[in-house]
């Protein structure tokens, strides 16, 4: 590291700790202390300085989060699909949609939900069915003419964890039917508090309901609200995707503000338990490979010779996965080797778990073992395999972009009005 | 051995296929699966009543139809295939072990009344394999104390059948559920269609109806292994046709899923398992109506059909996505019946090694 | 059975008996005694009249057949390719073909080889690529004409069994190459003692070589013994291939005549010993699980539970698959899942034989238990899943013909000569 | 823990491999398998020469090249990739065992010649699952009796290491090859690039270099497992990549059969194997060279490294169809390989079971 990069590494520190040293309060609302970091800039230091940013490199904000850290002060809010509306606008974003959108996702005000997959669009997700048509409003041909032309949505999206809490949405829909599936889409920012959204949670196999339809009935979009350019859509979205796979939608845990006390810390952990609700059977869907030991033990299936092959299976298998991640080597279409590594692990915790718990096997809730954790598992593990992207989906980019096998013949290439669909 | 259905046994199957598609939809099987109990009388006496399915399987010398383990391997078969929601495999539980005994008033009595649906019957099992003998209840000077977890539909049957072990020889009771010191709690089963409740026994007075040889035991057991992997192939066929049919419609990438090879040879793969599935359990079932020794047959159909119906469960929610995964889809049933048929009476490995046991002793 | 039925089953049978009285001796030469049958029609009672046969139905052959088991007399040739190429020419043969060829066929006179598949056509056997070219022989234009044209062939043919040994092939060659690949195939008989046609020896990863590849250099072919119409060949291919499904080249054990004594007897076991050379690896193909129990009392393993539950899972995989074919659902497209049980039979007998044998299982010939049989097996069972039409082949049969899913998109509809190969 | 290979561990994989390519391509693989011996000396010095594989990972202070597990482990992946001809497995367990040993004139002169391929050794193991010690084999009055089968290399060996327990401690002895009453019987084994021999001693004079822990021994095995765990890796590995290669090149119904989709998303399926495989593999040997308790990782990647070697195997044959089921295809080299380190030291279930031991000890 340069003497230069140090000192000013350096600089940063001694400014952030004045800073906060002059303003952080832990009897704030969450709200009061996050407009505080809005209008310094060091709640998101790598956003521009335009945009409630300080147009920090990542060193600088590493160590402004170290400062944040060492006080223990609260951060901006980044759980969930907020995160990925944050870097997609940053990226393809108008700057009047910046000052718009960008402040009240920093402080948590507003809550985003990602508007992509549909029913009938699952693994094919540039096939997207959900329109949206342009129309004029009343003041047609007179001044101010773009900007009061709108747009009207109609379809339905699915499989998205925050819609039912969500202020706005980022939503691909098809603008262009005459052209290619991926050409004729267009990305918006859409208002979910609106006549014509209508918000259905979904319930899952395993009792959960952790995901939301979202059906749209002539539904409004201002021409001011599409991202980027009329047809861009599924470039964008890959954006939104890519940030997706390196986790910005991730949820920080609250256990770094152990043993603090404060309104602002009150406020902020009951940010995340809302933020983390509908994932609490996540661990379940990857099989619990970790309780297999002292489960097994406790139920006397660890003298069953035949059950520790089915133990042993599992955890060698999550071990290499572990391993194959730790290397750093999921990186890119390898990521897709993990993915099917993951679902092999959940399987195989699933049919270990199986075996250890015998008749229990057939119990669900309280009556199910480890207060029903097991039957959790049992329920859960089909998920892995399908969520985030399809063995079958997985195994096809393996194939082709990993192992370079020919391509599957295209039946979807013509203008998508003429595209078979469901 | 080798056998074929005979035309009566075939025209059988047709009648109980159409009562289960008409009186047992799967919106009937939410409906009944979402009550408290999981249990419908009308359709139970409708079951008895115009199938005779209680007893079907039992000598007419024991008070029984006087069909067979083929006839009664083909009911479960399309109750597995339709889910039906009714305590069946507790009343061939509790029915197979009443038709070991010898004829007496009390066995002919209780026979005829759970084959008139008038009682509701059902057999505890030791939990771990399904044992009919339950080492956790003891019975002294007519009165039964202990508990046992896991009986079949013991919280709508009136009688509850237990075998003891602590006279010289293993030895039936038959416990009505009204009973002072007979308290059942019901256990919350991940088939809601299949329910299990836990039993405790204060001193019940309950009648002693007679005792049974180990070979009965095993019979007993054999059998309600036999019904279950009937029950676990129609499932297994359910679920691999509903998969088919499903590929067959949806479309992807512009085209049918089910044009994908790699899904064609997934359902390829299956049908073997669905297929050799079968033809165990008709096998064992044959064996069994033929009266051979049928114990190491029993264990291979039992490990064969619920592995079998375990991958088709598993295929039926990959290959349908998403969607598969929702609880308005019905697949999760299957997959649960599925789950819970793997650990039921023993696990495949359990069998295995049981077979393994028989051809060798 | 009618009256009249049972009058004419009678008839036969005491005619054939009394036949039999007149004829049979076992001190004569093989050869001798089929002549006999071939002029008397007993042989092949089935086959008309006009050729060695007596244009009996089935009951009436089965009959016959009875009286010929009864005292124990040697029937006709039927062993291996033979028995196709017959029932072929029966079916699509010229009158002069069945005069010049059945006799010796019945009287195992002459040893037949099937030329179907090649090198580069394994899997797609239409794919086919030894070419065969008409030439006219230097009699051209004048009498006898067309008896004077021959065709001259090139190319290789590989995987029979009998080619090294065999007088006569039935031979599929492309005569057109402008038209798509089922339509420019032809059916032929060839002579295989002439210059042309060179046979060599396939030895197998299992050491041994069953198997042959026949290599043409304008190898010659009378018109005359072209079968059917120029362009048939694949349609009359594919009755042989039904005939081969339903097993009209297995060879008949010679246990029948334990305990007989006879020159007839002493020839017959020598036909059989050759016929049967080339298969003595086949039920070691097949896993030998009649072996799994005594083997692993044997060795010891059967008390090790794991070693337990690979013999279970190997023992109902072949009792099922033989239940499967025993009720008969194993005709028309459904054989092939009893085929895919077949290699799932042969699978799991190399994995339980593993295990039963340890560190055994490193050895091969008289160092691998069993006097060999164990090691043949570990290097055999990969056969099954590949000979007589590989697993993937089964699954694209399942599929489409049972399963009735879409068919695969074809690459090689056009004239042949532009389709893509190797 | 996660570790990645430092700059010169890859080097040093470059040369190694190099090596390979131009010393022992396919062709000279079955030159040498087809020789009664199954070994070229020149070859062997070769190896001991340029590369300095003999001794590659004991410490200096116990007369090795200093290199560590990580080095061994890359050889054993490179030769298993190449199937490389040489007793390599059979001098990295006899150099293990004398590590374990203090320093003395016997072991550090062995040790040398071992080095220097002036001397080849190998280590005599009880045959079931590899275990160190040979119980089939007494030591009295410094003579040894008794016999074990299938010992490495030992037809081509100088001196002969054998470990016996009868002493208060495990005791490990040099034989030399030819020494009165010890006679050896070649074997005849599947993989005719590793072969195997009996071996008789009738009062066999032999000298006693030293007793060794159950710790040593454990580490010994240990050692060993994770030698032959990279080797299965590499011998995985280089059977996927010539199958990837070969249905990007075969052509049927007018296609490459690469362009099929069952067959692409079961190489998908194939390459996960062997990619965990791999980093199984690699941890095992870093675990090993950091001096961490490996016993139940060294287990994993025995069982994780064989099994996916043998299902790259099948999958190898079978994706190749006839012509990958003859014997002048190369595959079938590599699926004896396969088989016989399925079962070489343990098999697969056995090492499962040892790695519960381990975790749950």
């Amino acid at each position: 590291m340069s003497d230069a990069t140090r000192d000013s590494l350096a600089a940063s520190a001694a400014e952030v700790r004045d800073w906060l040293a002059a303003n952080w309060d832990p009897e704030l609302s969450l709200v009061e202390w996050r407009d505080r970091l809005a209008d310094s800039g060091w709640g998101q230091p790598t956003w521009p300085a335009a945009f409630y940013g300080r147009g920090l490199g990542a060193r600088e904000a590493a160590v402004v989060e170290q400062e944040f850290a060492r006080i223990g002060a609260v951060g901006a809010a980044t759980a969930g699909p907020r995160g990925l509306a944050a870097a997609t606008l940053l990226e393809h974003g108008s700057d009047a949609q910046k000052k718009r959108y960008l402040r009240g996702i920093l402080t948590g005000r507003d809550a985003w939900c990602q508007l992509f997959s549909e029913p009938g669009s699952g693994s094919d997700l540039a096939g997207a069915t959900t329109r949206a048509d342009r129309v004029q409003s009343q003041g047609e041909g007179q001044a101010g003419r773009a900007a009061s032309q709108r747009w009207i949505v109609n379809g339905q999206k699915v499989w998205n964890t925050s819609a039912h809490h969500a202020d706005y949405g980022i939503l691909v829909a098809r603008t262009d039917w005459e052209v290619p599936k991926h050409q004729g889409l267009s990305y918006f920012l859409i208002k979910m508090d609106q006549p014509g959204v209508e918000v259905r949670q979904l319930k899952q196999m395993n009792g959960h309901a952790s995901f939301n339809e979202v059906f749209f009935t002539d539904a409004v979009v201002d021409h001011d609200d599409l991202v980027g350019e009329l047809g861009q859509g599924w470039q964008i979205a890959l954006t939104t995707l890519s940030y997706e796979r390196s986790g910005f939608n991730r949820i920080r845990g609250g256990d770094r503000f152990e043993g603090r006390h404060g309104r602002v810390y009150r406020e902020y952990e009951r940010e995340l338990e809302i933020a983390n609700e509908p994932y609490t059977w996540y661990p379940q869907r990857a099989g619990r490979i970790d309780l297999l030991l002292e489960r097994a033990a406790e139920s006397g299936a660890i003298r069953d010779p035949a059950v520790r092959q089915d133990i042993a299976t599992a955890i060698a298998l999550q071990r290499c996965a572990n391993w194959f991640s730790a290397r750093g080597l999921a990186r890119g279409p390898a990521g897709s080797i993990g993915k099917l590594a993951a679902s092999r692990v959940a399987r195989a915790g699933n049919q270990a778990h199986t075996v250890i718990s015998g008749i229990e096997a057939m119990f669900e809730g309280d009556d199910s073992p480890l207060d029903g954790i097991v039957g959790e598992v049992l329920l859960s593990t089909p998920a892995t395999s399908i969520a985030g992207g399809t063995d079958e989906i997985q195994k096809n980019i393996i194939a082709e972009r990993i192992l370079e096998l020919p391509k599957e013949p295209r039946f979807d290439g013509g203008p998508f009005k003429d595209v078979p669909r469901n | 051995m080798q056998f074929e259905f005979s035309d009566e046994q075939a025209q059988f199957r047709d009648v109980v296929q159409r009562f289960c598609r008409d009186k047992s939809p799967a919106q009937t099987v939410r409906r009944i699966m979402e009550t408290e109990s999981g249990f419908d009388r009308d359709l139970w006496r409708a079951l008895c009543g115009q199938l005779g399915v209680a007893g079907l399987h039992v000598a007419e010398s024991s008070g029984g139809a006087g069909f067979g383990a083929v006839e009664l391997g083909i009911v479960m078969e399309e109750f597995g295939r339709s889910l039906m929601p009714a305590p069946y495999l507790a009343s061939v539980l509790a029915t197979s072990a009443l038709a070991e005994l010898g004829e007496s008033d009390a066995r002919d009595a209780l026979m005829a009344d759970i084959a008139a649906a008038d009682t509701i019957a059902t057999l505890a099992l030791d939990p771990q394999h399904g044992d009919p003998i339950c080492r956790s209840v003891s019975a002294d000077g007519g009165r039964l104390n202990g508990s046992v977890s896991a009986v079949l539909d013991a919280r709508h049957a009136d009688v509850v059948l237990i075998i003891t072990a602590d006279d010289a020889r293993p030895t039936l009771h038959a416990a009505n559920a009204g009973s002072d010191g007979l308290t059942s709690r019901p256990l919350r089963t991940m088939d809601r269609t299949r329910r299990l409740a836990e039993l405790r026994f204060d001193g019940v007075v309950a009648d002693r109806l007679g005792s049974l040889t180990n070979r009965q035991l095993k019979h007993v057991y054999d059998t309600a292994l036999v019904a279950l992997a009937n029950e676990s192939a129609g499932a297994a066929q359910a679920l691999f046709d509903s998969t088919v049919e499903y590929v067959g419609m949806r479309v992807q990438f512009g085209r049918k899923i089910g044009s994908f090879q790699a899904i064609k040879h997934r359902l390829a793969d299956l049908l073997v398992d669905v297929e050799l599935a079968r033809v165990a359990a008709y096998q064992a079932a044959a064996a069994l109506a033929a009266d051979e020794a049928v114990s190491a047959t029993a264990s291979l159909a039992k490990f064969t059909t619920s592995d079998a119906c375990m991958n088709a469960a598993r295929e039926a929610i990959q290959l349908r996505g998403g969607i598969g995964f929702t609880w308005e889809n019905d697949t999760h049933l299957w997959y649960r019946r599925a789950k819970s048929s793997e650990v039921f009476l023993g696990t495949p490995a359990f069998h295995r090694e049981r077979m393994i046991q028989e051809m060798t002793a």
